[in-house]
């Protein structure tokens, strides 16, 4: 089991006549991605690696039932790729594009929100369910199936998280990258909620960074959860009231800190790993103890 | 991108928010002149740097000489790290009652966010949550002119105060969409005799949006090697330690200088070479990082996107155009890691594969734990 | 019984500070309307004959639970007035402003749909429920109480037609005006369906005009309807092309002739009045039988 | 209003929809000049009736001669009651296929609709529906570029034709908003080798918008008497009988002409002095029909929000300032009628009550009915 996608998601890849597109589009359909479809405006009726390109994305839902997209279309022009796939119907939109303008995200996240539908990133690495379906650009040797959910910020954190939980045997159900913006699609809270839902989940790996606030909201709906969460936090070292790289990780208005998150969600149960190779023995502590009192009531870890 | 006040005043006045009557100078003698015009001016140093009026950047001058003196005390100074090269000369204003009206990106909701305060003039933090209306704003439906009645309503005014100010605040939310902004502040709005006068602002520009402006100049922020980092693309935070730091994403960044921390180290900067960088703006950054002459540079990859091999190379190219002793820790797995570690030992090099093991033994290099 | 509105609905007035505004919320509390407050920015603390004015819809709603808005403002602060009463929650907005450009119609009406409100106009009369609760310019003593209920494109020839249904005796449950602009809030068909469902209306009369094509959709619906429904139809000696006044009242390619409005409404078992004074009596006969055939089922008229 | 297609063309060309090169004259040496600078030309008379192409307000030619010759032809010439002051000369287009591009305000749906054909060049109407292709638009999400990609992949188009058409399509969106529009069309969007190109066009402003649109200038249409009524504020309509009306409000205006119809008379116009009008321009109305010499006017008023008394002062004043023996029927009801008969009778007029017998009266004195 797995959220948001799995092995029967129709992908259709948007922009994928270019570099970017094409490349990933490959590794995509290598993984096993049901890709149905390529979207690039004027280059309807051509093919990239036998995947049939159409202009526009109505087309490719009507012929080929697609259900999610993944958009590589370059910045300027993101902002109305992402509204096509919304207006025609796809459920699950995840924006690879680094720098779309903040105005065009919130543009986006309205309109996707009248559509009921989700959108990944945008300046997200996408999405995986370990075996079944690779809706983005993470490395695919670094995960393996099996019961932990894990949601991030940041892609490259999380690829080495994933990468040592597979290195100790642990798989993991759905990996998600919320993305690296300010504004995106997604909350910690949206993907824990569906985590807990979810039966092939057992525990959960949080990745999260100083800035915002979007932790701290987490450790309140965690307080509520019955899957244990793991989480690590990037930023303890950053000096206050600089930039660092992502539009997020800025520590401003005394909110957002390092400590302040880790009192949060430290409250809320949660095992706070303090480096990152700490994290794979405390999911392993989770998943045992998880497997031990909720056996009688919830989802059983492989 | 940060605008200089005086850059965020003229996006004001073309939206036909009031300011005060003035420009901006570089010359002493042009503050003269202004003040000749205007009558007793307010002298405001051009600098992008918070608490510039404890820091001496800001003054006032009821005559010319006066004006012209103070100015010419200004220019050239340096304000945190800014040197001051333009002085907004404004006209004094008749104070009854100072407002802030700020419109920013509110992440958590992915909306913008009206904020507007009684209590202006001051830090918008410091006003109490109880003296602050805040709305968050539909994108689409936009800030219409009502929103803005409610919100001077809520702010205690009436009449036609209440108007003039919610007219201001309505063309505020256009300079915000116009300029696709993160951030837009007048703070204060002073309540004058003759109406509401925007007599401090900001406006910070969506650093992606920028394609969008090409009429706005190139407000340049940051430290010498910043810049130049941002030139090449690439995300730089000088810091005061002496471990120099490459990783590839923000995140395995920030987690590289806070294992370092966690190990007694002092990280000298961050460095987010990017994932999927290629072999020549890696190279580059590489060089940057040495030139620095850190005690110790450590190169800390995770391959996805990044390629191992493409690592190597730079890290290897880098050295030979520095000609530089400084000891390198690598730690490299991932994309063709093999063809990596093979490039690096053909050219005398090693890594580790453990982000710990590398962590430490870059500590150690810098003189270890203090 | 009403549709829209009765005695509870407590109304707001913007605009109540200029002269129409003020004109007419005058006869508006004399004819019984429980006008609670106007609206009039920068006005807010003054009072209009004893009515409390304040600068913003929320602040009336607030005070005084307003539900409903009757509109004076001059076109250009129009749509800004109508979206204002629309998000403070109004669910009936009378629009009685001329001349609101076709474009901000749109865009009020696209809002009062999000919102689920109705609004009346613009460029209308108003409604009237006879008795209980009057929105907007129509002459009072036109009307009175009874069970026939009245929509009209036009005003004037509406308050004719329901001054003479009112000496003959007939009076009114609601006289709705649509409003005479080409894109108004509501059709004859929101409102025959409301009629349809008022116990307090026995009869329907329809004033329509050339042009457009709600008549004929109104036909379609008057088929299922119960409640009878006698029309009169202006603009049959208009010449093809030429605009007679309304936005609405011009035939243009072939569509909304005289004849084609007139062979669907009698289709669909309406009497169609070929001079007004004919409506009375029409009236009359449909209420007559009406009251016959459905006394065991329908509403009585009284 | 609807503008001349040489400033509907100018309006696409800002938008950056490509027109053909060229431009409007008001002399043959001006055509015969644009003629030497594009090469062969369309002429095109710059009036706004329909069918002006039949009615020889459209000719070629290949030099500049030619050009100056036709056009000296064409300017002073009347088309459809139009005079022909302006000509649009036009580089000639080589035709490879015709689109269809429009949008328009749909009242119904209450939202603007894009109509789109791969026929174009003909009337819109008398394509089959199914060569239609229509899509409503949110008028607050507006018609985004996907959309109309979309309608262009519908109009069988493909490749980079179709990104070109989807382009053009997106701009005229981009018009029809920018100039709150009622109507506007590109017909025939011609596509060429180059590219396509606007060949014809129209726009047609939303008359309640123009307060928004100083910068257009004024187009009158409509005849010298439609002109005068409509800077009087009054909506009217000239038609060719001989019993002139003036009633308030369109409905019973149009209701009036139809009873005298019915009854076997000839209106001479629709004028509606609208509800609510005062004395002075209800005067001006009357003095204008009575101008007319018709048989007879008939006056047709129930006061709601207008006065009778109003309404009788006006009719009085009327006939006094015109002097005229033109014999007057009054049917007046409604708010202060009783005020308003006795001014009536004070000088020497009479009025009824029932528009029945009023209608009736007027057909008599116009000669019976025919």
């Amino acid at each position: 089991m797995a959220i948001l996608i799995d092995e029967r998601t129709r992908v259709v890849v948007q922009g994928i006549t270019g570099n970017q597109g094409r490349f990933h589009a490959r590794l995509m359909v290598e993984y096993g991605t049901r890709v149905v479809a390529g979207v690039s405006p004027g280059k309807g009726g051509t093919e990239v690696d036998g995947i049939p390109v159409y202009d526009t994305v109505q087309e490719a839902v009507d012929r080929h039932g697609a259900s999610a997209t993944v958009i590589f279309v370059p910045a300027p022009f993101a902002r109305d790729a992402c509204l096509e796939a919304l207006d025609a119907g796809l459920g699950v939109v995840v924006a690879i594009t680094e720098g779309i303008p903040v105005h065009d995200a919130m543009e986006i996240m309205t309109f996707a929100q009248a559509r009921n539908a989700v959108v990944v990133g945008p300046n997200t690495f996408g999405l995986i369910a370990p075996g079944k379906c690779k809706l983005g650009i993470m490395p695919a040797r670094a995960y393996a199936p099996g019961p932990v959910g894990v949601v991030a910020r940041s892609g490259t954190l999380s690829y080495e998280i994933a990468a040592a939980l597979t290195q100790a045997g642990i798989g993991q159900s759905t990996v998600v990258g919320l993305g690296g913006d300010r504004v995106v699609g997604l909350t910690f809270v949206d993907v824990l909620r569906r985590f807990e839902a979810d039966p092939g989940t057992a525990a959960v790996v949080m990745v999260g960074e100083i800035g915002g606030t979007a932790e701290e909201e987490a450790a309140e709906f965690i307080k509520g959860m019955s899957r244990p969460v793991v989480a690590y936090l990037a930023g303890r070292s950053a000096p206050p009231g600089k930039r660092m790289g992502h539009a997020g990780a800025i520590i401003e208005r005394g909110r957002g800190t390092f400590e302040s998150k880790v009192r949060a969600l430290t409250e809320a149960g949660t095992l706070v790993a303090r480096l990152p190779w700490e994290i794979t023995e405390l999911v392993r502590q989770s998943l045992a103890k998880a497997h031990g009192s909720k056996a009688s009531r919830g989802p059983a870890a492989p | 991108m940060k605008l200089y006040e005086y850059l965020a005043k003229q996006a004001f006045a073309e939206a036909g928010i009031p300011v005060p009557p003035g420009r901006v100078v570089t010359t002493a003698e042009e503050a003269a002149l202004v003040c000749r015009e205007v009558g007793p001016v307010a002298l405001k140093a051009q600098v992008l740097a918070g608490g510039r009026g404890k820091a001496g950047g800001i003054a006032f001058a009821d005559w010319p000489h006066e004006a012209e003196a103070r100015v010419a005390a200004m220019l050239g100074k340096t304000i945190h790290g800014h040197r001051v090269d333009r002085v907004l000369v404004e006209k004094k204003l008749t104070v009854q009652a100072e407002l802030y009206l700020g419109i920013a990106v509110e992440g958590a909701a992915r909306k913008p966010v009206v904020i507007a305060s009684n209590q202006g003039g001051v830090n918008i933090e410091e006003v109490p949550e109880k003296a602050i209306v805040r709305r968050l704003v539909d994108p689409l439906w936009g800030f219409r002119p009502y929103r803005a009645r409610e919100v001077a309503r809520r702010l205690g005014l009436t009449g036609r105060e209440a108007g003039q100010v919610a007219d201001v605040l309505h063309r505020l939310w256009g300079v915000f969409r116009r300029y696709d902004a993160e951030l837009t502040e007048i703070n204060p709005l002073v309540l004058t005799p003759e109406g509401p006068v925007a007599a401090d602002g900001r406006l910070n520009v969506d650093d992606y949006a920028l394609f969008r402006h090409p009429e706005l100049p190139v407000v340049e922020e940051g430290s010498e090697l910043e810049r130049r980092a941002r030139a090449m693309g690439l995300a730089y935070v000088q810091l005061d330690g002496d471990i120099a730091v490459m990783a590839n994403g923000a995140g395995i960044t920030m987690a590289t200088l806070d294992i370092l921390q966690e190990l007694g180290g002092r990280p000298a900067n961050f460095l987010d070479a990017g994932g999927g960088a290629g072999v020549e703006p890696m190279t580059r950054a590489m060089e940057m990082l040495l030139e620095q002459k850190p005690r110790v540079v450590l190169v800390n990859i995770f391959g996805g996107i990044t390629r191992c091999d493409d690592v190597a190379r730079a890290v290897v190219a880098a050295r030979q155009n520095c000609g530089t002793e400084v000891p390198l820790v690598i730690r490299l797995v991932g994309t063709n890691e093999a063809e990596g570690l093979a490039i690096l030992r053909e050219n005398g090099l090693d890594a580790y594969t453990a982000m710990q093991e590398a962590a430490a033994r870059a500590v150690a290099l810098a003189g270890g734990p203090r």
